[in-house]
């Protein structure tokens, strides 16, 4: 354990320290190049220009375990690369963090039936924090897991004893923005606008006779 | 140089060797046995007229119907196939040679039916033969260094065989 | 003399003391669980193979001892470059009198500045000027003999990897002989473990 | 231990110390910046010489082939895009065009336009990203950017298309998913116009880059023998054929057309290269990049003559399937940006959908098992450069 840690109790100055040491360690998040599969490329992705993973200060892609705090797993950890995973994981200094980036680190994806070499959800090797669904997920899913990690680290309680931490849940409206002609203010008619729609798509996609 | 006239330079230099040719097929091909693959390899790749330089792909394929309802009116008895797809780099026609092998060496489970190395011969053969042993069982005499490729050296058994049961687990990790 | 020491002390004091700091900081407030595991050698996520321990390489040593001489040659420049550019400055001749006399003052060696004013108490823009180029020719010198050596040593060889004749010789490598493997063992039952 | 020996030397002026060093086996693990994804080498250097390297495999071997044969050709689709997951148009049209041969479907005029503009698109995109790897192995990082930016202007023509960026199963068996959106190809046409003048800032930004020369001249030298010995296909065998020596210009789309590829009129980049800096010998690792870098324009073109054959396309987008696939087997090879993709299916005899068994030929796993011949007597630092030029994906090697 460190020298100060969970040494003392609530009061103005931890709380303030904490925030101070919790908000450097959020928007330092280095991550670990640990690119698998095809997830490696949208992780690549969320890190070059357009999506650009360092406006959270995660960009610097850290070779080795030594130098980073999270470990992206992007890909399928299949058997053979399960000890290794796990050995990585081990080298990570704390406090260290893990996503768990796309369906078959979730658990085991497409390859979950026959794959009789992918090990069925990265979790049965290391503990993970944040599981970003998709396959590949988009880089602004990508983003979203970042931020939930960041909101991990913002309610870390570094320095006073343990309170439990009490994670912000993220608001979804779950309503999707359709464009102005599918979308219509009466329900019902809006649902009718959608059926069509997807009718006509589903028979200019029809395959021909052979 | 067509599938015929391949096949037919086949049977004139190596005449009742070659157990069988299909030509009317997709991929025209060729079986022969085990013994005599490298020297016919050989004879292809070096005769002037034929030249397959290039051999693309080794695969192991595993005849076997595995619910016994469907088994008789399968159309094959069990057995395995090495298939060699090959391409002149100079002519620039493809060819197909085939070897077919009983499941298990001489009936018993668990023996590998072997097949002569054509490492040899092309030194692509290398790493396709390792795949094909890891993955469908063929063992392949006269390999440098017949290694499992694709899966971690203790793993057991042959997936691509019609008859392999997924591992339960795999060094503590849960498999199915 | 002490005087001079004393400043030296407190420079030296305050650099480690910043310096302490803020390593020692992180020590306090990081999480500290060092486990058998995370102590392991990294070598990209396998166990290492073999020792580091070894013989290392000759010429390991040889490119070592390269880069000490020409790093040091570099240090010996930076006096002079102080020097030098003092130099330049009183070259200028329309500096203030003002100035003159602080850089002259800042030049002069302690021992020999005088305490009373005979000494011609700054140096004029011609003198100054001649002054930098001998200066300036005095550095190309020094600087040119040890080119001199580093003409040598790139010509013999030393710098590119491969120098000892030994190594040169056996530049063909052994072709890798293949043991032959003969029949396999038994296998318990494909996939029944 | 390190003993001494004097070993006779012919010039008596150098006195010769030839201290026995040990090798070392230094792992570039399945965790490395610069392998490309999960390969394992295990380099056994003398000092900072290599002299020898294993390419460890299977750290993404993910048993496609097992899957191949419990589901039908069309389940099957979405596992083709995950082996190759850097041009997965061109594995499924690979696959797709596999099983077509061997059910004999007949493929509408309109779906083969879409499929070969789709397929040199995805080229390109494939390209791009080699070229960014390969700057980041050797220390750039600003073409890592250039080409991101043009790659993802790609994807979001993918995605009106298909609605994915990376894995997009768009190229099914009969022909594509969908006919394209309307106002697609004029935005493609956009694209390609954009694209032309950008080539120019990667020449200058890396061919022509005297380091990036220095460091790749000379270097992982593979001869035309070795390489068919090796089975190396693609770019990786064209950077070794010198056309003046009387070498096939071996590209499949020109000697296997496929796909109506004979009708449009492109050029297959095989060197000497007249253009090459004075230190480039044919067949290192310079050659092997600027082939890349030389098909660029080339897909432009066959995209540019796909949009104009495109208007005139009669047929549907797509055919039906058979109803079950008929016995016996087929396979069929294709250009994909890494070299021969091959897809050999054999179909059960019964009345059954599924395929008895279909294997996946990888052009990477015949490029990478040259690695220990070319890469053996070069330093430490230019393997990554080598590994770097043969260009490899680990999910089409592993499977």
């Amino acid at each position: 354990m460190g020298w100060f840690e969970g040494r003392f109790e609530e009061s103005v100055i931890t709380t303030t320290l904490e925030q101070g040491i919790n908000w450097a360690r959020e928007s330092s998040m280095w991550p670990m190049t640990f690119g698998l599969a095809c997830c490696a490329i949208e992780m690549m992705a969320s890190g070059a220009s357009r999506y650009d993973m360092d406006r959270f200060g995660a960009g610097a892609f850290r070779a080795t375990p030594r130098q980073a705090d999270l470990m992206i797993v992007a890909g399928t950890v299949n058997f053979k690369m399960a000890s290794r995973v796990r050995r990585l994981y081990n080298q990570m200094p704390d406090p260290k963090f893990v996503i768990a980036m796309g369906a078959c680190t979730c658990g085991g994806g497409p390859y979950y039936k026959y794959g009789y070499n992918v090990v069925k959800g990265v979790d049965l090797v290391v503990p993970v924090d944040v599981y970003v669904p998709g396959c590949p997920p988009r880089p602004e899913a990508l983003l979203e897991g970042l931020m939930r990690i960041q909101d991990k680290v913002r309610g870390m309680k570094g320095l006073t004893r343990g309170q439990p931490i009490e994670l912000p849940i993220p608001a979804r409206t779950g309503y999707a923005l359709l464009p102005p002609e599918l979308n219509d203010p009466d329900p019902v008619k809006a649902m009718e606008k959608q059926n069509a729609f997807a009718k006509a798509t589903k028979e200019k996609a029809a395959p021909a006779k052979a | 140089m067509t599938a015929a006239e391949i096949s037919a330079a086949l049977e004139q230099e190596f005449g009742a060797r070659i157990k069988s040719k299909n030509l009317e097929v997709l991929d025209p091909f060729v079986v022969i046995e085990p013994g005599d693959l490298v020297d016919v390899c050989r004879f292809l790749r070096d005769n002037p007229r034929l030249r397959f330089e290039l051999l693309n792909c080794i695969s192991g394929v595993d005849y076997l119907e595995r619910d016994a309802k469907k088994a008789p009116k399968a159309g094959f008895e069990p057995h395995v196939e090495v298939v060699y797809h090959l391409q002149s780099f100079s002519h620039k026609h493809r060819f197909t040679i085939k070897i077919i092998l009983p499941r298990w060496k001489d009936g018993k489970e668990g023996q590998l039916p072997e097949v002569p190395s054509v490492t040899s011969v092309w030194a692509t053969a290398d790493w396709h033969e390792r795949e094909v042993y890891d993955l469908s069982g063929v063992w392949f005499t006269g390999h440098p260094d017949l290694r499992r490729i694709l899966l971690s050296e203790d793993w057991v058994g042959h997936p691509l065989r019609k008859d392999y049961e997924f591992p339960l687990e795999y060094h503590g990790i849960r498999g199915r | 003399m002490p005087e001079l020491v004393f400043y030296l002390l407190i420079f030296a004091g305050i650099g480690v003391f910043f310096l302490f700091i803020h390593l020692m900081l992180g020590k306090l407030f990081r999480p500290a669980r060092p486990e058998a595991e995370k102590l392991t050698i990294y070598e990209c996520g396998e166990p290492t193979v073999g020792s580091a321990w070894i013989q290392f390489d000759l010429r390991y040593y040889v490119v070592a001892l390269l880069f000490v001489i020409f790093d040091v040659e570099v240090a010996f420049f930076f006096p002079w470059a102080v020097v030098f550019g003092n130099a330049n400055n009183l070259a200028r001749s329309d500096l203030e009198i003002k100035d003159r006399e602080a850089i002259t003052q800042s030049l002069t060696p302690v021992s020999i500045r005088p305490t009373s004013g005979e000494f011609p108490k700054e140096i004029d823009a011609s003198t100054a000027h001649s002054w930098a180029l001998v200066a300036f020719v005095d550095i190309l010198v020094f600087f040119g003999v040890l080119m001199v050596g580093f003409a040598y040593l790139w010509k013999r060889g030393d710098i590119n990897w491969v120098r000892s004749t030994a190594a040169e010789r056996a530049q063909e490598l052994p072709p890798l002989t293949p043991p032959v493997v003969e029949s396999p063992g038994a296998l318990v039952g494909s996939g029944k473990s | 231990m390190a003993t001494a020996t004097t070993t006779p030397v012919q010039d008596q002026t150098i006195v010769e110390f030839d201290v026995r060093t040990d090798e070392m086996l230094v792992n570039m693990g399945p965790q490395h910046p610069s392998t490309h994804g999960v390969l394992r080498l295990v380099l056994r250097t003398d000092g900072e010489m290599i002299s020898e390297v294993t390419p460890h495999l299977g750290y993404l071997h993910r048993c496609a082939e097992k899957i191949g044969e419990n589901v039908t050709p069309i389940q099957f689709i979405p596992y083709t895009d995950r082996m190759d997951y850097l041009s997965g148009m061109n594995m499924n049209l690979g696959y797709s065009l596999a099983v077509e041969k061997l059910c004999g479907m007949k493929i509408p005029e309109k779906a083969q336009v879409i499929r070969v503009i789709i397929a040199e698109l995805n080229r390109i995109a494939s390209h791009l990203l080699g070229m960014g790897a390969y700057g980041l192995d050797l220390g750039t990082f600003s073409p890592f950017f250039y080409a991101f930016r043009e790659r993802e202007m790609i994807l979001d023509l993918f995605e009106e298309v298909c609605g994915a960026r990376l894995t997009y199963s768009y190229i099914t068996i009969g022909g594509v998913h969908d006919d394209f959106p309307d106002g697609w190809v004029e935005r493609c046409g956009q694209f390609v116009e954009y694209l032309k003048p950008r080539i120019e800032e990667y020449h200058t930004l890396l061919t022509r880059n005297h380091i990036f020369v220095e460091r790749t001249a000379n270097l992982g030298i593979l001869p035309k023998e070795l390489a068919l010995s090796y089975g190396c296909t693609g770019p990786m065998l064209r950077g070794s054929l010198d056309r003046e020596a009387g070498d096939p210009v071996w590209d499949l789309r020109k000697i296997e057309p496929y796909c109506g590829y004979e009708q449009y009129d492109f050029e297959a980049i095989v060197g000497p290269f007249p253009e090459r800096p004075p230190q480039t010998v044919l067949g290192d690792c310079w050659h092997r990049f600027y082939v890349r870098m030389r098909e660029i324009p080339e897909s432009i073109k066959i995209i540019e003559q796909g949009i104009k054959k495109y208007a005139t396309a009669q047929g549907s987008h797509r055919v039906e399937l058979p109803r079950h696939l008929p016995p016996g087997e087929a396979y069929v090879e294709t250009e994909c940006p890494r070299g021969q993709m091959g897809f050999y299916v054999v179909g059960r005899p019964g009345k059954d959908m599924v395929p008895l068994r279909v294997r996946a030929r990888s052009s990477s796993f015949a490029n990478l098992s040259v690695t220990n011949a070319i890469c053996r007597g070069c330093l430490i630092a230019d393997v990554p450069a080598i590994v770097g030029s043969i260009d490899i994906v680990m999910g089409e090697i592993d499977r």
